[in-house]
């Protein structure tokens, strides 16, 4: 794995590890769960950890039975290890069962990670590239929540565009802390009414064109339009994707995404973060969501 | 690795220090050896490593979604992706070799000829300890499932037997009575055996719009399918005079000993590995405190 | 009975109120009518009764413990007790006669004589609609599993089929792949399929000392099944132009619903009477419900 | 089914149906979880329902799947239907779900019953007999807590005799409203140290003998003495067995306990209240504790 400005690759720990709940808060329709990891490994902005619950796995209904991946949304780097975030939106039995945890029971949840290949800086996705665009939707706002300190560390200037269908569905707003964020909804609750895209739109439309990367994770129809547009406008982009996974770890052979290419990448190896150019479509892996 | 004394096996001659495998194509030891670095080597899980499956020719696999989650196991139409022969002996085989472990070289292919083609090539190369003939993948669309037919099966391992010395281990299939297959093996030459592959089956949507997986069916695995899995290993053990290797939905210490008590000479973890990465070693250590 | 006029079903001649079956040996009219009153017989909760399967012989079952628990789903080795032949006749016709639908007497016997037998003397009795014939059941240790084998169960329907007009329906075993069996079996002269039998499975003792099953081997049934039975029910109805009663896990009308898209006429529910007496009823007005 | 003096049989109502927890207390290391059955049903001591939660089944560990069977221990006539009391001893996943939904949540539990035969008045098992001598082990109190009620109801005399391992199995005491209780424990911690068969046969060689009927619910060794001790001295006894029940009604063919004449029972229908003299062992079932 390439080191990259953002972050060193540092290999995860070996196996899968009881992960101590620290905090569990929660940000708008989601939950922000916080474990401690001694082993102090940094994820970087855009990979993922598979978790489980420690206990109940599986639930009353019989799922789920493979652990959920979770993009790392916040890190706090201590003296004795690093505690990290994660945004969870409750959508099944799994999301539901890592909300439960963090939801006060006291707990742990297993963890294998930092997994995945993460965002890289402006300048290595396209030469000459100064700035960074964030364009998120739902829970794809967790890991440009990250992306977007690591930038603001590097002094990397970034607008951020974030798109909720409506108030039920949004969340993690506080984890951006600054007000330069741009907002659209789709029952118009807050900020734009209508899509997120449209905001991108008239961005690339504007100056930032030429000297900025498009960072995006979302649902799949938004970075698929999201990755025409910036096809179109000749802006290279990065795009978290997401596919049901069962391992993470390149095991299970189970996250296949087409390749622009022909034949399929794994998305726990070789994503979730990809290049816009490599993908024939970003709506073509299986929706998770 | 484990150093565990009274746990050492002897199959087919190659000796392992615990009785746990993995299952073919159920972890991928060079993706793992890229995410996790050499700690994989250092505590490498399994006491023989099975490669994924190998055809003739590269395969891209199945459109997804691949996987579908039932209660207490999967069911994958993964569909064999690979490098195809060419590609495993030039890319996999060196790092494959590299493990500390001895290897086993899993093999597919759609007319006895293929399958020579693939024992030949193999069998030349000293880093492979054993072939595994899959002669029972329910998710390709092969015209002939050998390991449904004691004839069929017989025949290809006839026809293989005389190519290699090395051990070829059939791996049967749940589909069919594995029985007489088994005993036909035998009596062809086969050196040893492993079940069960996995179980067709075909989910469907829950939102009640058609089939769930890309490919329509996939196979069923994991602990759903492990007392199906027991009854097969003991049936096969009972019949023939050959080692076993017995999996489907061993995830502790606890299966892996039903499965050895079964008759069972070796157990292989299959999707238990993708709840944990190190889940061959755990199983052995709880295999070895239960005694 | 439900009155749902678009849930109606014709099979093979016999006019069903709704598809919703019981599986042969999940559901004891007798015993259900003496503990719960003519209450049963207003409701009554399938639109066809199928027998518990009848032998020449009058049979204890096996020896207990006969049920082991899985996660959603249940190992059973009942062993097929009977009042045999005669009793059945005598004892338990007349009674399943009173029931308000139609009546299918489910046989078994391990030589096409004994069949015969069975076959003819059922034949005579004008209160029965149609036969089934169990020619998979993993729990008795007859030397012949019929319904493994294309030929076998070809001979077997050929030599029944002069010896009734009645429909001629052939229960099909999951332990071996069914599509061959079922195309014998049509050009052969029978008139449906219901699949799928349960799936032979050995639990192990918790405590770790053996077997949990008094007979050892057992079959799994319930909805751990469901996604294996479609698979196979779906790959015999593409195969077959008869009529398909599935089953395998089903609990709810949107199981049942999944069995007809899966080419099914008709669906049975097994296990899940053993949690609910009424939930023959309960899918079928939630079949109804889901349109 | 026959009437007994004990009480008519009544048919259940048919299929399954939610009936309200309306009360759950600790009793001894077991739980008294009553239901209101608005079906107005009156079961007969000995007979048995089988119970589920509405959610949750099956629990974490992916069991229970099948429900579980329950003696009826009090029951409460009232105006609207009648409460029926079911003590619970928490052995593993059905027993254990069982009891959470008596202890505090509120909830229903899913109902088939009442079930089986129930036991039958001293005079119609044995001609001449007056009295009853009701010996219990363990959870087994439970059908007996509910004869003993019925019996003074009927005006006969009876002697409670009943064993418990220990404290940590020891509960149901507090059913039986009247002081005349021997007991014995394993552990010597209340009564008799030892076998409460002990006080059985001390009982059986004095004057009850030829005027008593026993009738006993407990461990399968416990019932298998009692059986014996019956026989050698020449009383009838009813014993409440258990075999582990699929269904409850006959449809499974689960519950087979072997007879004396050869062959099987189904126990849901010709028992749980068997004749002693009609089975070859009673410990011969397969044990559900
Ligand atoms: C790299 C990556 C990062 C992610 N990061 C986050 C994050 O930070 N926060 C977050 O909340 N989520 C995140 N997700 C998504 C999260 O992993 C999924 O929402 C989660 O797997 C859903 O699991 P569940 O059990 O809650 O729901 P599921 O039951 O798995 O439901 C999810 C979808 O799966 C389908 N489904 C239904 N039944 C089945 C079945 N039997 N088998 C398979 N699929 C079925 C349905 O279409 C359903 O809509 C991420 C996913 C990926 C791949
Ligand atoms: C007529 C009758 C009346 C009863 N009355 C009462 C009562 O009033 N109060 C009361 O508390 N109990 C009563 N019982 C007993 C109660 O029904 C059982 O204790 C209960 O079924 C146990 O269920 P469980 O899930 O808690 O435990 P289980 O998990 O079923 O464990 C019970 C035993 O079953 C075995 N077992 C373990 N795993 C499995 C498996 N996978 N499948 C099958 N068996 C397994 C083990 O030997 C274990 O010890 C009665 C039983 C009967 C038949
Ligand atoms: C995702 C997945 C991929 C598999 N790929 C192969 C394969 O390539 N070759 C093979 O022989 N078996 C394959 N199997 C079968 C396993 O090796 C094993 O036989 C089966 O999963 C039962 O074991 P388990 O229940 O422990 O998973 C695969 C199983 C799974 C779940
Ligand atoms: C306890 C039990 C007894 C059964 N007895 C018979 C039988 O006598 N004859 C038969 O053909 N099938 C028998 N079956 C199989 C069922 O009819 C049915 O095919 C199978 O259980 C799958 O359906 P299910 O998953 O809905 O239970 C039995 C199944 C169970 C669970
Ligand atoms: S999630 Fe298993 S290979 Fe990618
Ligand atoms: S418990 Fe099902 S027949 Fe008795």
């Amino acid at each position: 794995m390439p080191e990259t400005a953002l972050g060193d690759y540092t290999a995860p720990p070996f196996g899968r590890r009881p992960l101590q709940v620290v905090g569990s808060a929660a940000s708008g329709a989601y939950r922000l769960v916080e474990v401690f990891d001694p082993s102090g490994v940094v994820p970087m902005a855009g990979q993922f950890y598979m978790l489980s619950a420690e206990s109940e796995w599986p639930g009353s209904s019989g799922r789920p039975y493979l652990p959920r991946a979770f993009s790392v949304a916040s890190v706090d780097v201590g003296a004795d290890g690093v505690t990290l975030g994660f945004l969870v939106h409750a959508v099944g039995p799994g999301t539901q069962r890592i909300e439960e945890v963090g939801g006060g029971r006291a707990g742990s949840l297993l963890a294998v990670g930092p997994l995945g290949r993460g965002f890289a800086a402006p300048h290595e996705v396209a030469a000459g590239a100064k700035g960074a665009i964030l364009i998120g939707g739902g829970i794809g706002v967790a890991p440009l929540a990250l992306l977007r300190r690591n930038l603001i560390r590097l002094g990397v200037p970034s607008r951020v565009l974030l798109g909720y269908r409506d108030a039920d569905n949004a969340g993690g707003l506080d984890l951006f802390d600054c007000s330069e964020i741009k907002l659209a909804t789709d029952d118009g609750h807050a900020g734009h009414r209508g899509r997120v895209t449209d905001l991108l739109e008239r961005l690339l439309a504007g100056d930032d064109r030429g000297s900025a990367v498009v960072y995006s994770c979302g649902p799949p129809a938004m970075l698929e339009a999201v990755r025409v547009m910036c096809e179109e406008a000749g802006v290279a982009c990065q795009l978290a994707l997401e596919s049901p996974m069962g391992c993470g770890y390149g095991a299970c052979f189970g996250c296949a995404v087409p390749l622009r290419e022909g034949g399929y990448m794994r998305l726990c190896l070789d994503g979730p973060v990809v290049d816009g150019s490599t993908i024939a479509r970003a709506d073509a892996g299986a929706e998770v969501q | 690795m484990i150093e565990a004394r009274d746990l050492r096996v002897d199959l087919c001659g190659i000796e392992l220090a615990h009785p746990v495998l993995n299952g073919s194509g159920t972890f991928d030891a060079i993706a793992a050896h890229d995410v996790f670095g050499d700690i994989l080597l250092e505590r490498f899980p399994f006491s023989a490593f099975v490669s994924k499956t190998i055809t003739p020719e590269p395969r891209p696999g199945n459109p997804p979604p691949r996987l579908w989650e039932e209660t207490d196991g999967v069911i994958n139409s993964i569909g064999l992706p690979n490098k195809g022969l060419g590609g495993f002996l030039e890319k996999d085989l060196p790092r494959l070799a590299a493990l500390p472990v001895p290897l086993i070289v899993s093999v597919m292919a759609t007319s006895a000829e293929e399958f020579a083609g693939l024992v030949q090539a193999i069998s030349e190369r000293s880093e492979v300890a054993a072939i595994e003939l899959n002669v029972s993948c329910p998710n390709v669309k092969s015209g002939l499932v050998v390991g449904e037919s004691p004839d069929e099966c017989a025949s290809l391992v006839s026809a293989l037997r005389v190519l290699t010395e090395k051990p070829l281990i059939v791996k049967l299939t749940p589909g069919a009575d594995p029985v007489p297959v088994a005993m036909a093996a035998e009596t062809s030459g086969a050196d040893a055996f492993s079940l069960v592959n996995t179980l067709k089956a075909s989910p469907l949507s829950p939102a009640g719009d058609g089939h769930w997986l890309g490919a329509v069916s996939g196979g069923l695995s994991g602990p759903t399918i492990k007392d199906l899995a027991l009854a097969q290993v003991s049936a096969v053990a009972d019949a023939v005079g050959l080692p076993v290797i017995g999996m489907g939905g061993v995830s502790s210490g606890a299966d892996a000993r039903s499965f050895l008590e079964a008759g069972a000479s070796a157990v292989a973890v299959g999707t238990e590995n993708f709840r944990d990465p190190e889940a061959g070693s755990r199983i052995a250590r709880e295999l070895e405190d239960l005694g």
